[in-house]
């Protein structure tokens, strides 16, 4: 047992953080500190920063462009990405889709797709929930009839994050109606410019376009499309839920939010003192504190069984239970930190930062409580929270 | 012992309730908080002609002698239709304020238009950095001859964005920044030379906005009350307001729970109404018991908001704690069991659930108050 | 609206006092706020005390021994009898199986039970759960078969209270296996010394004997021991259940709990100060204090209602569960508030008192973490928590 | 970075674990609780034989050279037996604070006897009054020529019932009580004149006892370590302490889980598993969170137990602030979901429940500690 990083692993750390230091934009950097929702641009900007670096894709195997880092070092990564507080990578592509395809696609896709993944010249999105099957996903309603050697599709996707900036999707549809629900659905790719691809915008709490509806309406999906066998589509949702669990607890980015609580609490004056200086308010930052150590210690304890040749054990299911509640909890305590100044609701802030205006209030105040308004969407997401005990209940306790 | 509504409450609470219904549903709503203004001034004049906004003062000022139990009764239909229109600011904290200090002249003067519709009144009290402590106020007001000139700041102020005169406070005296004593009120016009205006939008689709003055000179005449003894007065109103936006959150609070028990009626996953799962059952439940609580704390706020001061601070802090609390579950809660479509702006849960939240900053938040009631204890 | 209690009502307050005040007997005062167990004869003394005063059955009709008090008044009697902290009243006799005669009980039964309720020569208990029925009552399995002019009972009954007390017991038995497991149910009274019932002791997990599992084997039950008709006790029991709701919130012996925890926290010290002075803790205090205010006022409602001629309303159901969380939290901060004289263990202390004997710390500390422990039964006898967010589910919201 | 217990520590898991399950069985354990000692001398004998008595002590003091992991492992398997032994008291917070502090001579004398069986310490250091602080002690131990005389109480000293020797800190120096210097650590044989013990048994089946000593003399050669200088190593001492409660108390939790999940399997309520309810079953899924985590923390905590003093302590308050916690939840959680069985004395959940409820007391519970770790991140 030896809970600390190796030097080779601190070293490691270093030369990452080195690497942010140089290559991050500083206007971007700005942008981001000042609490801002990044552009498409942002994304791409960044993500091709890693990618010229040959970092976009720790998970992937090294010959189609993975690191061939330890999950340590996958891990160590996240932590520094996030204390540096760039744009997250999209995990639309690089998470999701490439490890799909490098287990199911076919050496075609793989040639044609995961090029364009690394180096951001596409943009995938999601499309799994429907606007009736949402935890329920299996229950999916999106047609693909067989017309010989194309599928056509006819339906919806929702909740569909960033659709708005997609160049494509990769979708569950359903391609049988007849036995279990989960057994009649494929898993295909179609193109955001195809005929019958309508993108409608859904305005969230925060006042900001992040998620969409998309219809499909008699959309044609050549049957080359198709990932993996006609039918497998569950398994490989499956595949992919189980899959980077140790990544969804957010540790390293709600150590950044903690560290962010804290520098603001040392700002505000509460009784003619720093916040920070009130038992009353730390001792709640402190319980959330120690929240977040456990769940760091289990993140990482997984990981160490990870790299001992153990499989994540069923500990890795409560990574994202508590890993949102902890994220939600400390939005809360950040709207809380500031006051009346969490209050007022600038749009235009909440996309680029005060940039030259004069702040009302203290700059960072603008987006706390819109921010804590839309992470409340983090226990909804993936698997519902609930659906996440659901889950525990069943395959780790035998209920 | 008795917590019925008496016959005035109860008439006003159907007048209310049949108003909401009538002229505030949610679309309508909407699209006045995406107006200019913010809200309806067509409405403002309704509630003036139904004599809302004469509720809570004296007959002979042209009121009609209402108390904290009959605004209640308001607040809560407001709650419920989300209601834009400036009731809380302009009359539940700054009129009555005004009509407690003010003099026979100065209400002679403004409380009919206050009344009529015609003019609104918003309080500036809060300063950067007095976060949700009352006595410290930075402000200050110097004599100069038959005027005062202020100088200072004022945060967040609840309706500031069109505010025809402003309640503000400043320090004439008293030992350093946080004494009770020196702390006096004034009455200021929203165009006078000085003063700054710059007003936002609020998180619950309301306005607000923050004021900067240097040396803003105002009449001897603007004084409101004795110099240096307008604390009490502060404290009490906003112990009414903590009566009324307790109110008001428990009219969210209500619809927020219909809405969502009737949500897991009819949404079906699995192939079966959602609420027949177990777990969202005692969730509901949990609502459920929490809205019920909260209609009793909401009736103790309004029958202590007049009652001597160390009895009616400590009741009305935990009211306010206890809303607080409350109103988090709520709309937590509520955003919870409708899934993604509880995230959607499109929805009236997301806007109760923004609205409940900003009600608990409002005034003092959850542990403010929860301290606040904590040190009464000892 | 008028929160505030009459003159009327405060008069009748003082009166109460006043009662207990000159009435309570010194030595039993002394043993109860030494926070030890009253035995038998402490309980027969006192509420033999109050059956004197013509107090006993403050709901019960007038001509049967009832006071004629509004609800308003049983509060207030309850509330001063809390507040003095004298042994509770037993339930079993005066406010379970006295209401059911009353409303399902023949004219002889009542003649023959009544009386020796309300002077506590008669000491009954309950028999209704049963090992293989506890939230579940209605697959209860003691059979009660028809030997003509007498049932012959055969099972077994658990978590009895006091049955080592008692003369005599009220019974859920199975006088049918047809039709819905409700409907087989009957009600019937039984003497504790007939042949075949035998107690059997039950420690609890603060090292008490207060319940039993009581075994029936063979026992003749006679005809005119049933209450109501055959197969009406499953309705009995309903009613039962919806009786005196506004009582089981406990919001009276929860306030006088409140001061205990001030007055000992008080005379605790940390850090040299008295720990009442520390926010950490008195905040904790001070939120369970606001949320037991908001039960009383709640409860005071459903009495205002039930006052005003309207029932107890959806509300009542809640107070049963607030009531015990509550309960449970101030049992919870109390044994905190000593401590690591919270530790010792002294049964002896528990069933009477330091008295002579020099105590290990404190006075006040020995009980505290027992009471814990044994209170945590409070949200599972009655109907579990549980069970009752399944009625309210069910009866007010309708899921 | 290695979460992974290396092969020693494999090793004495087995054992352990091996041990418990053979010779502690909960109806043993409950009868040898019973006896008059509360525990069994005969099993202490075992504890010796096993190395375990010397496992934290160098080996050339007789020991083996553990360090917290090793420990670690040890309590977590007692945690599992509820051991009745008091390795906790004598070889974890006294022995190894006894090795600190001791010189050559004192150690060659007592502890070949400590590693044998043959001798027992109790740790006596907190007071009426002193709460969790621990460097406040009021106890007087005055310099007499060659010997001192020591005055004053110690508080419910963890099995000071049956010690043979008391580690005893009294005050040489100091400004006042709360001085961390100025305490020294005396070594006081239990059948001392002047020296009165009171031992009582405690909630969870285990002893204690509180000390009075009025004038009790005791030679210099009693004195451990320098005068005045005992006061880092007795919070060393309470640290090592922490760290094994803490993983005792995860040996609790599990048996607790598992216990649970199966009565959720097999008992049955209205025709069903009650494990099909999903209320309960998310209940029981909270307790795996808890647990899951709590084993994280008793890795950390006894990773950290020798780290630097800030580190260290703000660690151990973590952790036991998180076991505190966890505890609570499993203790009640456990018990609700076992019903009326839960609260019987015959069965061993009232028994885990009462231990882990016991263990958040020992050392600070876990408010106590919410604030030490609090206080670190100013």
């Amino acid at each position: 047992m030896q809970l600390d990083f190796t030097p080779e692993e601190e070293a490691f750390r270093l030369e990452v953080r080195e690497f942010i230091e140089a290559e991050y934009p500083q206007p971007l950097r700005d942008k981001m500190n000042a609490g801002a929702a990044p552009n498409k641009q942002d994304y791409v900007t960044w993500q091709q920063i890693l990618h010229r670096k040959g970092w976009i894709a720790p998970r992937w195997p090294e010959q189609y462009g993975g690191t061939g880092w330890s999950p340590t070092q996958s891990y160590i990564f996240d932590e520094e990405i996030s204390a540096a507080q760039t744009p997250r990578v999209m995990p639309f592509g690089l998470t999701m889709l490439g490890p799909v395809l490098l287990s199911f696609g076919s050496e075609d896709q793989k040639q044609q797709y995961l090029p364009a993944i690394l180096d951001s010249t596409t943009w995938w999105c999601q499309g799994y929930s429907e606007p009736d099957a949402g935890s329920d996903l299996a229950s999916l309603k999106t047609q693909a009839v067989d017309k010989g050697d194309h599928y056509l599709v006819n339906g919806s996707k929702i909740w569909t994050t960033y659709a708005h900036y997609a160049d494509k999707m990769f979708c569950l549809v359903r391609t049988s109606s007849e036995g279990r629900k989960q057994q009649g659905i494929s898993f295909v790719l179609l193109d955001m410019n195809d005929p019958g691809v309508e993108v409608a915008p859904i305005i969230t709490n925060n006042g900001l376009h992040t998620v969409n509806q998309v219809f499909l309406k008699d959309v044609k999906v050549p049957k080359e499309n198709l990932v993996g066998e006609e039918g497998a589509g569950w398994t490989i949702a499956k595949y992919l839920l189980g899959h980077e669990r140790t990544v969804i607890a957010g540790v390293a980015a709600s150590k950044q939010q903690m560290k962010r609580l804290k520098t603001i609490a040392e700002q505000e004056t509460q009784q003619g003192q720093p916040l920070w200086q009130d038992n009353r308010f730390r001792d709640r930052v402190a319980e959330v504190s120690i929240d977040l150590l456990a769940l760091e210690q289990t993140n990482m304890r997984v990981l160490s069984d990870e790299s001992a040749g153990r499989g994540p054990g069923p500990e890795a299911s409560l990574l994202k239970i508590r890993g949102t509640e902890i994220q939600q909890m400390i939005t809360e305590l950040l709207a809380e930190a500031v006051g009346y100044y969490g209050l007022p609701y600038h749009k235009e802030v909440l996309l680029s930062g005060w940039g030259e205006t004069e702040p009302v209030g203290p700059d960072y105040a603008a987006p706390l409580l819109p921010h804590y308004f839309d992470w409340r969407k983090s226990s909804i997401y993936g698997g519902s929270n609930e659906i996440q005990k659901n889950i525990i209940a069943k395959a780790v306790l035998g209920l | 012992m008795d917590y019925q509504l008496n016959e005035l409450q109860q008439m006003l609470q159907q007048s209310a309730e049949k108003y909401i219904e009538r002229d505030y549903d949610f679309l309508t709503r909407q699209s006045r908080a995406a107006s200019d203004l913010g809200y309806s001034q067509q409405q403002w004049q309704q509630f003036a002609e139904l004599g809302w906004l004469g509720l809570p003062f004296n007959e002979e000022d042209g009121g009609f002698g209402g108390g904290a139990g009959e605004i209640m009764v308001l607040m809560e239909a407001f709650g419920r239709g989300l209601v834009l229109e400036p009731y809380l600011a302009s009359i539940v904290l700054s009129g009555q304020l005004f009509a407690r200090l003010g003099n026979t002249e100065q209400k002679a003067d403004l409380l009919p238009k206050l009344i009529d519709g015609s003019c609104k009144l918003a309080l500036a009290h809060s300063e950067p950095g007095s976060r949700y402590e009352l006595e410290r106020v930075q402000s200050k007001a110097d004599s100069n001859d038959a005027s005062y000139l202020l100088s200072g700041q004022k945060s967040v102020v609840l309706n500031g964005n069109d505010a025809d005169y402003y309640l503000i406070s400043a320090r004439t005296g008293g030992a350093g920044d946080i004494d009770a004593e020196g702390i006096s009120l004034f009455l200021v016009a929203a165009d006078s030379p000085g003063l700054t205006v710059r007003g936002y939008r609020t998180a619950d689709g309301l306005q607000a906005a923050d004021l900067t003055f240097e040396q803003l000179e105002v009449a001897e005449s603007a004084l409101l009350g004795e110099p240096g003894n307008a604390f009490e007065a502060i404290e009490w109103c906003f112990d009414q307001g903590i009566a009324a936006l307790s109110a008001e959150a428990l009219g969210c609070m209500e619809i927020l729970h219909q809405t969502t028990v009737e949500y897991l009626q009819t949404r079906k996953q699995f192939d079966t109404p959602i609420g027949k799962f177990q777990v969202l059952q005692h969730a509901a439940v949990d609502m459920f018991i929490a809205l019920s609580q909260s209609r009793s704390m909401v009736y103790l706020a309004a029958d202590r908001a007049d009652s001597a001061r160390d009895q009616r601070r400590a009741a009305l802090s935990a009211a306010k704690n206890f809303i607080g609390r409350a109103g988090r579950l709520m709309g937590q809660s509520a955003t919870q069991l409708h899934g993604g479509v509880g995230m959607s702006d499109e929805l009236n849960v997301s806007h109760y659930f923004k609205r409940l939240t900003t009600i608990n900053t409002w005034l003092g938040d959850d542990n403010h108050h929860l301290a606040q009631y904590s040190d009464s204890l000892l």
